[in-house]
């Protein structure tokens, strides 16, 4: 192992900054979540004892998450955004995987590029050339014919597809690396034992793309779900969690229930990045 | 398969491809090129022009924000390196087996909330009545508290703990590919530590090491919650420019001309990036 | 074992032909296997061999050439639907089945009913000797496990052939002799036309009825393992199969069986014309002798009545066991292999020793270049 | 089911839960779906959706000319739908005046408030004019919104009558061009510029400021944690707005958005309101219907010179917003200390 | 070549021992090499070959013992310091540099001149027959060309002593054959110590001086490749190097040098005791026969004198030219491997065959198991 070749007080010393690194991943979060416990008006030391109120209370001022409705229906239109991104981005991440390592069509090399470009766009401008493209799209139409494409509008429809703008690089990705270490002499073997294409696809490829569908899916779904800044210019009026909180902080003030949303967002993360890493691990050693 | 059925299915592979970047992407990119070329003559009468650029050349505010987004966001980048890349090297090749998993998962953790969050976090700690100067003060370390928020200090603390797992995870799968014995064999050729390190470790990541700073370059200069939430009153960072003109100035066309710009000088540093260090978007990015 | 109309060959090719490109991947490859045998083809990296094979399993088209089964063209019927079973070179064993699933896959897609799936399983996992094995994950088989499982898999579904494609390959030293004469008994056991593709003249040898050495796309002698080794046909086959000392020469002359080279280096040898290309004065030729032909004495002891006498000094004894083999310098230069039993004692040879070479014209096969 | 949905593109608190809910107890079929927004951020997103995608807005009365001359986001008003008889004549005529474009009218008043200062007074006893945000011996401890309000109060501490200076676009120029040196001499005294409410709040509140501009409303809520924070109205004379009630040109439930503006004008409804901006409602007496501890915090801040004192914030001619978004914009960016 | 103090030993190991935790992966090692040695360390998977390596190497630090290079101990020198230098499993050749670069580092970090570099690089490549590669990148070489390059990047260096852990393990089967006649000239003409790991059998009697054959961290015997072959010093060296029939089986009782066994099969056997334990009727033993001393004749032909003969028929030939082998099976069950030569001819051995196996008692090792 690489490790034979330091001394012990320099490993020592590495691993005190390795742990001081982890302490300042955690120190945000946890100051964040901390205060969703603190009994007071304000997220903010001194220390005013221990409280659920900021979770379960049903009365302002101090009203918890769970029964904040704005709070709540951000939640819901996150997790429909999220859901919804997802299977969109898994989609056609997987139809790309197919396309990039399965078939031959020109420009290819150059193609594969373009389609990792998304990701390396600043989330600002891909919101604003959807919004732009698609206000464009529906001021043309309602000019010429005086109808109204909602769709087109700021609202759901745009959230969604300006997120999986980019999330669909992420997912093409993973599904791409996955599919490129099949042994496409396994489709073969089916093929040989008898399976039309058809079920070689639905029992023996897609089975095996599986774990990183799931992967996949579940970073898409985190991603969408903390997204802002593509999310920010695209939003009508079903705003997701992200953007509601920032309203709350910028247009009405924090109060700890931020801190108890924070709180159960990480709770709540943490428990599928979890399960990401279980579906990425069921016994498959390749 | 039959041609014909080779063909249709590679047409129906093709059109997600195409649709998602042709009508996502190409199109509104289009779209805002063509916006930014348009110029305001008076209300609702526009004509096609290159003003809205030449606004942006003649008005030093603007290019010293893209310019101070630029460099700040090279710092981030650096500093994310040199910060990550000890972290990265310790789980792909120090940390035993089990622990690599873990760590691995811990560094993924600030992923797990928003920039809202994460920002909100650093608030809570950096503000004069936060964390860590109520602390010192406890401790008797300072008498009044201590303002960490609201400096460019606090934007690069905030914008590095936000990017700087897309620098680890990537240099970890390249370490990760490298083998001991790779590393054995440099000091058994007689190479020291600091050798080692230069001549083997490093050129044998690069392509991880380039990767990362390619997306973690982007997605600073890309920034926008970390920088306003956290920035003081003299920074402004290029993607709110763009903000401001397209929500307080309703000034679209100017908006995407910044627009244009921004992902042009970002574009540009990456190649720059990349002509410099002899890797590929293709066998960098594309891998991680 | 099916009720198939019985047919002499069990497979039959004609003239099949790939062309990729302009790059001939195989040529005009013709040959019929009797039912029942165990037949390789032997040939080196790139010659064909896969090519070959994926033409029979269907999953590639011949650009030429007629592939028959029992009998019948095959051309036109897709790969899953002919009866011709493969093992992969990896196996390509599912890994998201366990070992039951895998052997049942190709049941289902037949379309055997579920309840005689089962037993069907049951029986080729007992005869394949890994009758409890039925729920292991296939991460879970050692080597020659899963070699076993991956024939079993195919011979579930009683193929006419089966293809294998150097499934020794992957595995390491002392299994894939072991699974050598494994081989072997599970095709007796079956009783089923084994393809058996490999590089490797060994495996070729001991587990086969019938060889075929393949080279850049071509058939050069299809034979029984014995006449390949002792009587090729041609000079690649000679220098393919087994081990030989390899010079190339001119014949100087014939005197009645006997032809008489003269190596580049400087040897002068008698030996035997061997192929079809007549062999005159003059004639470049190649000559090859097996090491274990070659009898070493010590330059001070008697050596055997033999057309061809070398005296050298010993380079290097390259002890290995019963297979332990010398390498000798003649003046002339070059080294020349032999074999010699080594006991340990002290009358061995050892390096450095003067010792004279001796073999016949018979043993010397000589073809014209 | 089949509820219709009113989609209100409102600031932060001009809707709290429990008068959504009462309203919805009201009409059962409609569901109230509320964004929130600022006055720059609303225009914004009605311009991108051409004035769809929100049924019912709420921009400030000086916000509605120029962008319907520029971007027609806003329809008409059926006034009749309207129980303006309950609004306040001066608030009312203030706002059809403003927002009368060719004999149509595009907006109705809601609340009104002013924007000025505010202070610590145990700590900044001397506060009085906008200015003294800039003096040095509250260095580091002032905060101001760096948006437009900032910049009229200056000119006006500059002795300058911005509004007047409207009428000529480049006297106007000059104008800003003067206020964005006082603005950025001032930066280096300036602790941060506060974004929302809370930032504000938060700063005020734990001390960390001791005098900023504010809206009112906030500091009203200040009074009630902790009465030496006060609502101070410039001696040049506090910037007052009105929000407004407009329709957007493609809103799709006229009628629940018609409701819900008659529903607020309710004085139960204002007594809940008013209590949740802490702004005061435009009808007569809105004062009046302010919470106990807010009308204190009112009385408190002012006399009735201040009141007569108060300066309308005039409509926005078109191309003004950009030139005073470069002016804030050249402001940010300038590194002043 | 360097002007270091001569020692009579290159390398000397004393009583070296490595524990991992609880574990002991190597267990009071000693042995000294002389110099200018090819000496091989061959055991199976797991035994331990490569920790020893990398405590020589300075990779691991020894839990008990003393290593002495050129007669100093070496167990305070870090890896960089010490002379010894190493051929890995995967050669770990650097991809990011190309031939040239690959030699050239160690030189440079030996801090040879820049003028000097550029000569000693292609004079090592010339003595590896590799002139003309220094400007190709490491993947563009032959798995052979590989090899040689993480040889010449080691004896740029001019090192004490060279260690090779297993480095043919990742070629295919023609090139490794090919690789260990040529590791040996290489050996001859750098005229250095080898230290090389295998756990191949052949390659490690092929190419050594000596062999240590190791067994769960213990060196079982050290010895020349013959006396490994023919006077195993254990049971474990008797099975693990070369072919053996094998069984287990009890003393009957001795009678001069013989000793009379019976076989679990129920053979009756008369052997040699070996190895340091008394054997006495009684003992249970362990018997191995090596198959190229028993001889095959026909049931109808003479037999040769011998202490042991058993009668049977032969279940498979395994025709592999020179190294032919049948599987006898005797009434008593089993199955026995003895080498034939079979030419080709209708004189050769055929399954079914009745056979007598005949071998003398001197070649039938007996150990006390
Ligand atoms: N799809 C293809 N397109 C072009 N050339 C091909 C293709 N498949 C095989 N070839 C070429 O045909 C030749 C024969 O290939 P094949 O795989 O049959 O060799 P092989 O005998 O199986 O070799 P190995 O022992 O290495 O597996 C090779 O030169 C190979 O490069
Ligand atoms: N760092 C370690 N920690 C714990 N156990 C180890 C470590 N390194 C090796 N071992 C154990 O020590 C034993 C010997 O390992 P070693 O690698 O020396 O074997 P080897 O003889 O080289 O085997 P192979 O032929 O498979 O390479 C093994 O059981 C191994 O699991
Ligand atoms: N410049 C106009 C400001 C209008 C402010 N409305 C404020 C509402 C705050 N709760
Ligand atoms: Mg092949
Ligand atoms: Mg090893």
């Amino acid at each position: 192992m690489a490790r034979s070749m330091t001394s012990p007080a320099l490993l020592l010393g590495y691993r005190l900054y390795v742990g001081a690194f982890f302490v300042f991943l955690a120190a945000p979060l946890f100051a964040a979540g901390i205060f969703a416990f603190n009994d007071s008006l304000f997220p903010a030391l001194p220390w005013q004892g221990f409280t659920l109120d900021w979770f379960f209370n049903d009365t302002e001022p101090k009203l918890g998450m769970f029964h904040d409705r704005r709070l709540l229906s951000g939640l819901y239109y996150s997790f429909v955004i999220a859901l919804l991104v997802s299977l969109l981005s898994v989609f056609v991440g997987t139809t790309n995987a197919f396309l990039f390592v399965r078939r031959e069509f020109p420009f290819k090399n150059a193609l594969y590029i373009v389609m990792i470009v998304p990701l390396v766009i600043p989330g600002v401008i891909l919101g604003i050339s959807i919004l732009v493209f698609a206000s464009n799209i529906a001021n043309a139409v309602w000019d010429a014919w005086e109808v109204e494409i909602s769709l087109l509008r700021p609202g759901i429809v745009l959230v969604v597809l300006g997120q999986f703008s980019f999330i669909a690089t992420i997912t093409s990705l993973v599904i791409t690396a996955r599919l490129r270490k099949f042994d496409t002499s396994l489709e073969e073997a089916a093929l040989n034992l008898g399976a039309s294409r058809a079920r070689v696809l639905f029992t023996i490829t897609l089975p095996f793309l599986r774990p990183a569908m799931i992967a996949a899916g579940i970073v898409a779904f985190l991603v969408s779900f903390e997204n802002f800044n593509t999310t920010l210019f695209l939003v009508g009026s079903e705003s997701p969690l992200t953007i509601t909180m920032y309203d709350r902080m910028a247009k009405i003030g924090s109060t700890p229930v931020l801190n108890a949303v924070s709180f159960f967002l990480m709770v709540g993360s943490g428990l599928l990045a979890l399960l990401s890493v279980v579906a990425q691990r069921p016994g498959q050693p390749d | 398969m039959s041609r014909d059925a080779r063909r249709l299915s590679l047409i129906l592979l093709f059109a997600p491809f195409a649709l998602w970047i042709l009508l996502l992407i190409a199109l509104p990119h289009l779209g805002i090129l063509a916006l930014s070329m348009r110029e305001k003559v008076a209300p609702r009468v526009y004509e096609f022009g290159f003003g809205n650029y030449a606004e942006f050349i003649t008005e030093p505010i603007y290019w010293n924000t893209l310019l101070r987004t630029g460099s700040m966001s090279l710092l981030v980048t650096f500093l994310a390196l040199i910060i990550g890349f000890p972290i990265a090297y310790y789980i792909a090749k120090i940390a035993g087996k089990r622990a690599r998993g873990a760590l691995f998962l811990m560094c993924l953790i600030p992923l797990w909330v928003s920039d809202l969050i994460r920002a909100f976090g650093w608030i809570l700690l950096l503000r004069e009545s936060g964390v860590i100067s109520r602390s010192l003060q406890w401790m008797g370390l300072t008498q009044s508290g201590i303002e960490f928020l609201y400096n460019d200090a606090a934007v690069i603390v905030g914008l590095v703990y936000t990017v700087i797992l897309f620098m680890i995870v990537p240099l970890v799968s390249t370490l990760d590919g490298m083998g001991d014995d790779m590393i054995e064999a440099g000091y058994n050729l007689g190479g020291n530590s600091l050798t080692v390190l230069r001549r083997i470790i490093v050129p044998y990541a690069m392509p991880g090491i380039v990767a990362g700073c390619i997306v973690v370059f982007m997605m600073t200069a890309g920034s926008y919650l970390t920088p306003i939430l956290l920035g003081g009153k003299n920074s402004s960072w290029f993607t709110e420019q763009i903000y401001n003109q397209f929500i307080s100035r309703f000034n679209w066309e100017g908006g995407a001309a910044f627009g244009v710009l921004l992902l042009l000088f970002t574009s540009g540093v990456v190649w720059i990036g990349l002509r410099l260090s002899g890797q590929s978007l293709a066998n960098t990015v594309a891998r991680s | 074992m099916t009720d198939q109309t019985t047919a002499a060959f069990d497979l039959d090719c004609e003239g099949v032909t790939k062309n990729f490109g302009t790059f001939r991947a195989v040529d005009g490859v013709s040959f019929s296997i009797p039912t029942g045998t165990f037949f390789s083809i032997l040939g080196p990296s790139g010659c064909g061999k896969t090519t070959l094979m994926r033409m029979i399993a269907g999953f590639e088209e011949p650009s030429a050439g007629d592939i028959r089964i029992k009998g019948k063209s095959v051309l036109s019927v897709p790969p899953n639907k002919r009866n011709v079973k493969m093992v992969f070179q990896h196996l390509a064993l599912f890994p998201m089945m366990d070992v039951h699933d895998n052997i049942a896959y190709g049941l289902r897609c037949a379309g055997v009913p579920k309840a005689e799936i089962g037993a069907r399983v049951a029986d080729v996992l007992e005869r394949v000797a890994l009758p409890d094995l039925a729920r292991r994950q296939i991460h879970q088989l050692s080597g020659g496990q899963k070699q076993r499982i991956a024939i079993a898999r195919c011979m579930a579904l009683n193929p006419d052939v089966l293809l294998l494609d150097e499934p020794l390959g992957a595995l390491d030293l002392k299994l894939r002799e072991a699974m050598k004469i494994e081989l072997k008994l599970l095709q007796h056991q079956f009783d089923t036309t084994f393809v058996y593709i490999t590089h490797d003249q060994s495996e070729a040898l001991v587990m086969s009825d019938y060889v075929a050495v393949m080279n850049a796309g071509r058939f050069e002698q299809i034979g029984r393992p014995e006449e390949l080794y002792h009587a090729p046909a041609t000079a690649f086959v000679a220098g393919f199969v087994g081990d030989s000392n390899r010079w190339s020469g001119t014949a100087r002359g014939t005197e009645g069986e006997t032809v008489h080279i003269e190596t580049e280096t400087g040897l002068a040898l008698g030996g035997s014309p061997r192929g079809t290309a007549p062999i005159a004065a003059g004639t470049a030729v190649e000559v090859f002798v097996r090491p274990e032909f070659i009898t070493v004495t010590r330059a001070t002891e008697p050596a055997p009545e033999a057309a061809n006498h070398h005296d050298g000094t010993i380079d290097s004894v390259l002890f290995n066991g019963a297979n332990s083999r010398v390498l000798v310098r003649p003046p002339a230069g070059g080294l020349i292999e032999a074999d010699v039993t080594l006991t340990g004692g002290t009358s061995d040879l050892r390096a450095g020793d003067a010792v004279r070479l001796s073999w016949d014209a018979a043993q010397t096969m000589v073809f014209a270049a | 089911g089949s509820a219709e949905t009113l989609r209100l593109l409102t600031w932060g608190s001009y809707a709290p839960d429990a008068l959504i809910e009462k309203f919805e107890e009201m009409y059962p079929d409609i569901e109230v779906e509320v964004t929130y927004s600022n006055n720059e951020e609303m225009i914004a997103k009605l311009r991108a959706t051409g004035g769809a995608g929100f049924d019912l807005a709420q921009p400030s009365h000086d916000r509605i000319y120029a962008p319907q001359i520029e971007y027609e986001i806003y329809k008409p008003l059926d006034l009749t739908k309207i129980n303006t008889g309950a609004m306040s004549k001066v608030h009312l005529d203030a706002v059809l005046e403003n927002t009368t474009i060719d004999g149509e009218v595009y907006a109705v008043p809601h609340q009104w408030g002013t924007s000025g200062l505010m202070a610590n007074t145990s700590l900044a006893p001397d506060v009085s004019g906008w200015g003294d945000l800039c003096d040095s011996q509250y260095a580091g401890k002032t905060s101001m919104r760096l948006r437009r309000t900032i910049l009229l109060g200056t000119a006006f501490a500059m002795g300058e009558d911005p509004f007047a200076a409207y009428a000529d676009l480049d006297a106007y120029q000059d104008l800003l061009d003067r206020v964005a040196d006082e603005l950025i001499e001032c930066k280096a005294n300036i602790k941060a510029y506060w974004q929302g409410g809370d930032d504000l709040s938060a700063m005020m509140l734990s001390g960390e400021i001791v005098a900023s501009e504010t809206w009112d409303s906030t500091a009203y809520k200040l009074y009630n944690e902790n009465p030496d924070i006060v609502f101070i109205p410039p001696e040049t004379g506090a910037l007052t707005w009105i929000d407004t009630f407009v329709i957007p040109a493609k809103g799709q439930a006229d009628d629940a958005a018609y409701k819900w503006i008659n529903f607020v004008l309710d004085p139960e409804n204002i007594k809940i309101m008013s209590a949740s901006t802490g702004a005061i409602a435009a009808v007569p007496g809105g004062t009046e219907l302010l919470p106990e501890d807010k009308r204190a915090a009112v009385s408190a801040a002012f006399s009735d010179e201040d009141i007569e004192n108060l300066k309308f914030f005039a409509n926005i001619p078109p191309g003004v917003e950009d030139m005073e978004g470069k002016t804030l914009e050249k402001i940010k960016a300038a590194t002043g200390g």
